[in-house]
């Protein structure tokens, strides 16, 4: 992390864009291909006026067809370039999971090294906008299940720019989540130029000695307002922002729980097979007798994201994160 | 390849009759009931626009420009037929039956928006592209595997037509000769991108010859055009011809939904010359005007009629019970499985302790 | 399960026929469709016989299409009909991912009941028989991790059969995994005629005081050699064949936890993401302080199933599950 | 649509030139390198066959009967151009200069048997259906980006175009002049499902329409036909002038694989006529005779000196070191995550204790 640089107010989807405008200028193997990407900017803005400074060589609009641009642009990895291509929302990357689970993500282990794919695919994802149903979706288990993927959800501003130009410069393929929700609810100081926040590493937010808080992207704001309604009560949590679901940061995890005993682990994702059963995993693992409490999960439930008239209900909001919690604290 | 799939028309654009052969079908009856039909779609397309802008209902999908392809293909159909819309057919879906305040439960979040009135085969809208020409074929296969002679109608778009599930779907369409009718309403925009990005081909029709089915190309705002080609196409599938799919030349003079600017990616007042030159209402206007039959007052009665009919749906929709969290938990298995009733009960104490 | 009827030997993939060929003799409903499974009765001969039995109308060879035929499927079951389709190898199933998963799952949820998808997907799974890459998948966590799918296992013929009528009896779409490596590794004693094996019920194999080994499908005979070379060092174990993935039998699990206090889980997924981390969850859920140890988890590695001359490396062994269930005594 | 899509030829099975003006292109030398080279791999073809009956590789997918397809394609190609094999492909990769220990390697199971020689850019064996034809458009397109003049060829069978993977990545390379080949063997069966009920079109060629993209239908047993078509469609692609689609037309004699067996579901007599009908071999053989220029002596020396070049690497193969459990771990990424790493320290200890 650079000091003493430029710095740019900018909110989370404008630090996509930056750090998508940053890679796109440092190297022509740098290509950004996806649906309504060019002209339109993209349906949230985050490739706004890419096409008009690369052009329409770099800055691809593809046809509508999720398996054919990622597989086309697994070729183009494959032959030198640097795919970044974006899923419109991450509901629609399903017709393309054949292609990130049995080639993106296994090509340098079927060739022992000899082809890679050094490719990043961006896709907003989560609840709480009010969009149409299949745009809410939170499935990035399913994508932690992928041997070969890493992959990466950033929360504010300037982890979105760090870990974007990272993992443009990651020699494997990363799934970059973008929280939707997040895109425009704040802004922060984002350094101009080239910097990298580290993949594989997350953020402690607050200290605290009582309860470990981890969470990621949407569920940060949430997990804040939460542990700031616990500190009125006298509880003092420690925030974790995990801002990799692959590989898990487990040292900060690690350390945190054994210092607390005591976690609460919150996703918009449903509970069974989401990160919340392998963060619980990983504590049974490496800090089994520091727990002083069974772990806590507030995540979405075991059902589909619903439409979203109901979505407040399917939600983690900060008075169930309080309860969990305040149950945690009580055992 | 254009040449080979001309743009079929009945009547063009100043009402005149360009087909003779379907002179006689013209009639007034006729041209009365597919304006008015086309008038209480747009009249519920215009005010679902207002209600999203007045935060009423969430974000929608317009369909303006394209009423005379959901006319016309609606009202083809028998009533045990199966209709497969995508998030723009709403239209389509009225037309046949679906009930207004469902539809408009639909925009507002509602799982209530996806239930058509009981026996009206009308599945929910598509939102995953392309997914549904599958699911047409199976369903028709299955019309035909009972030895009715019901058949399917299946929306999309030209963007549509990019997507593996329609090569997938039309060729299982194909060889199981499945009683279908693929209808892609060709706006020549999927979102920003225009066709000529989207395909290299220059009809959405020729794509029928990979399949060997029929493929027609038709002007989609001539109401005409489109019902003499569906009711064709459904014979041909009731008949065991299997399916057909039909290119209807269109255009949605808006944004692609409330949450788009079309402004950014196309120059809208080229929409605003299609609204003078292709509407589909207005054509019929004209035929009215050419045969000396069209009558202000019924044209204001009818606007009317179909205003206060939407006006009473838009009050159901907003007198609709709210939300109820039970929804959320209760519709994912016949019987809940431990882990979703475990999680209910949570959450309803969590709420009751709330309360 | 009825008593006293006659019964067959037969082995896994033949009770699967049987199972099949009953509910094809039941209702003209029942329908099955999938590649190669006509003429050739599939490439495991799953379907043997049947299509010369019932017809090209009701076991259909479909082109080769798995999200055309799975979409279509959809639209049979919507209308009236039980498909039960075949995938030919689990690994083969991700081009259906997105119509399996924004539509099978989901659509009475969509549509609060009116329109349901009483659909089966078989799928053989899993390591061990020397197949090319691809084919050894073992990604039951996808459907685990996708409200509104049920998903079965099992590792014996009796159940094979039981759980398929159930199966395609149920209401609700379900994924039938079938360990290919015990397809023909051994024969039970299978009733004639209908019965079934409840879905979400799992079974006690051993009872056993020391540990509980949880593990379903082809590692079943990996756990039961484990269990006896530790009933040789005077450990009993009490092994479970879980046999339902979602919703997993909450009841027999927690109990033999409360027992034991020691688990040891087997599967040959990958551990990330993987069902062990649900059953940890669970546990930690249930059964916190009865835990004398924690989980040890014996599973495939956060790495592709590599290609067949490294799977003996990869796939669980009874030696690697003995020396986890030794790990939990002595912690 | 069979008319408008006639097979092509070059050279009857009788020898006979049939297309004059390619009369010149047949010349001794050529004839005895493209004999010599089907000969190579179908001595390959073989001896894989029954390396696996013996157990000392793992299921084989048998091509004999398919030589001159990928011979003909093989030749044609430059040195810098892509090649993206199925996994019944091998012999266009071994003519293309891939390993033959690699290629015997892939059919034991070991991971370098995906590892082509240096410099040759031969694409892994595409396992599951159409997935590598979309690479190809992507390959391709990144060739053309940089301003070369290489191009790729994309194999697969008749079964793979009804999957969605096949139409949309002849969507993208249509849509953006990719330079690429896409070359089906129509060998008329997906493992047992006879094309025809693969898909209602009576040729593969026509669904070129769909993209309008220029599709040619061959003759897929006629080396020449092969070879000329294929330079065409890569001179075409090496313009700009974008994709083409190429049907073979040919037959695998064996079974889909030494898994499974053809007589289940067709009448392997079938088979045996048209090893006397229409093999690639023979016709070269016949052409020879024809001319006067057949030597026996010759045809002993190569199939000799192809089956001593095929011992050699089956040696090779079977002396390669034993799989070395660490591959698992050390190319999941470039630098292994702790994950990784963690299990593999405790598996290698693991073994450690064991031994
Ligand atoms: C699989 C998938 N990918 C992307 C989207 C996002 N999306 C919604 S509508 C649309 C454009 C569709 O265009 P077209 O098929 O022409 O239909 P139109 O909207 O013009 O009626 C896109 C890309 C989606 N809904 N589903
Ligand atoms: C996505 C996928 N589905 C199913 C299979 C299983 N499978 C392997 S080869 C094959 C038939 C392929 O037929 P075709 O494309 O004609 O090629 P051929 O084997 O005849 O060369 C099938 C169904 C697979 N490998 N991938
Ligand atoms: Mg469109
Ligand atoms: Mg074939």
């Amino acid at each position: 992390m650079k000091t003493a640089v430029q710095t740019k107010t900018l909110t989370l989807v404008q630090a996509i864009t930056d750090g998508l405008d940053t890679m796109l200028g440092e190297s022509k193997h740098v290509i950004l291909l996806g649906e309504d990407i060019g002209k339109n900017g993209g349906v949230f803005r985050a490739t706004d006026g890419l096409q008009e400074k690369y052009g329409e060589d770099r800055v691809i609009d593809t046809p509508l067809s999720e398996a054919g641009f990622v597989g086309a642009a697994i070729g183009m990895a494959v032959n030198g370039f640097r795919p970044v291509v974006e899923i419109q929302f991450l509901g629609f990357i399903y017709p393309a999971y054949e292609q990130i689970m049995t080639h993106a993500s296994r090509l340098r282990m079927r060739t022992m090294g000899h082809f890679t794919v050094p490719m990043v695919i961006r896709a907003p994802y989560g609840a709480g906008v009010r969009a149409p149903e299949i745009h809410c979706d939170s499935t990035e288990s399913l994508f932690t299940h992928m041997p070969g993927m890493k992959v990466v959800c950033p929360s504010n501003a300037y982890d979105a720019k760090g870990l974007m130009i990272a993992a443009i410069e990651d020699p494997d393929p990363v799934l970059f989540l973008e929280p939707m929700r997040s895109y425009r609810s704040s802004r922060d100081e984002v350094p101009e130029g080239k910097y990298t926040v580290e993949i594989g590493k997350g953020k402690k937010l607050t200290e605290g000695d009582d309860v470990t808080v981890i969470a990621w992207g949407a569920m940060i704001p949430v997990a804040m307002k939460a542990a700031e309604v616990m500190k009125q009560k006298g509880v003092d949590c420690e925030v974790l922002d995990l801002r990799t679901l692959y590989p898990i940061d487990k040292d900060l995890v690690i350390e945190s729980v054994q210092k607390t005993g005591r976690t609460v682990i919150l996703h918009e994702a449903h509970a069974t097979g989401g990160t919340g059963s392998d963060l619980i995993s990983l504590i049974n693992d490496e800090a089994f007798l520091y727990q002083k409490a069974p772990a806590e999960r507030v995540t979405g439930y075991d059902t589909p994201v619903p439409y979203f008239g109901f979505e407040d209900h399917y939600l983690p909001t900060p008075k169930r994160v309080a309860a969990a919690i305040e149950k945690v604290m009580k055992f | 390849m254009e040449k080979d799939f001309p743009i079929f028309q009945v009547m063009d654009q100043n009402g005149n009759i360009v087909s003779a052969e379907y002179k006689d079908l013209v009639t007034e009856e006729r041209v009365k009931q597919f304006y008015s039909e086309m008038v209480r779609i747009r009249t519920l397309d215009r005010k679902s626009v207002s209600l999203q802008r007045q935060g009423r209902i969430g974000t929608y999908a317009p369909f303006e420009g394209q009423e005379a392809s959901q006319v016309g293909t609606a009202l083809a159909l028998e009533n045990e037929d199966w209709m497969f819309p995508t998030y723009r057919d709403h239209g389509a879906a009225m037309v046949f039956g679906h009930s207004l305040r469902n539809i408009l439960l639909f925009w507002n979040g509602r799982n209530e928006g996806c239930v058509p009135p009981e026996g009206k085969k009308i599945f929910p809208p598509a939102i995953p592209i392309a997914t549904q020409i599958p699911h047409a074929a199976g369903a028709a296969f299955a019309e035909k595997q009972r030895g009715t002679k019901n058949a399917a109608i299946c929306y999309f778009g030209d963007g549509a037509t990019s997507e593996g599930d329609f090569h997938e779907g039309l060729n299982f369409a194909s060889v199981f000769h499945s009683p279908v009718v693929y209808f892609c309403q060709n706006n020549q925009y999927a979102i920003s991108v225009p066709i000529s990005k989207q395909m290299n081909s220059a009809t959405i029709a020729q794509k029928a010859l990979a399949y060997d089915i029929p493929g027609v190309r038709i002007d989609g705002n001539d109401v005409f055009a489109v019902f003499v080609e569906t009711e064709k196409a459904l014979e041909r599938a009731r008949n065991g011809e299997g399916p057909t799919l039909i290119e209807a030349m269109t255009w949605r003079y808006g944004s692609h939904t409330t949450a788009d600017d079309a402004s950014k990616y196309r120059d809208q007042s080229e929409s605003a010359m299609k609204r003078m030159e292709t509407d589909p209402l207005l054509r019929l206007e004209h035929w009215m005007k050419n045969e000396g039959i069209y009558d202000e007052a019924w044209v204001k009665e009818i606007a009317e009629h179909a205003a206060a009919e939407i006006d009473a749906a838009v009050q159901e929709m907003e007198s609709f019970p709210p939300a109820d969290p039970a929804v959320i938990f209760d519709y994912v298995f016949e019987k809940p499985t431990w882990t979703i009733e475990k999680q209910k009960r949570e959450y309803l104490e969590f709420l009751g302790g709330e309360a």
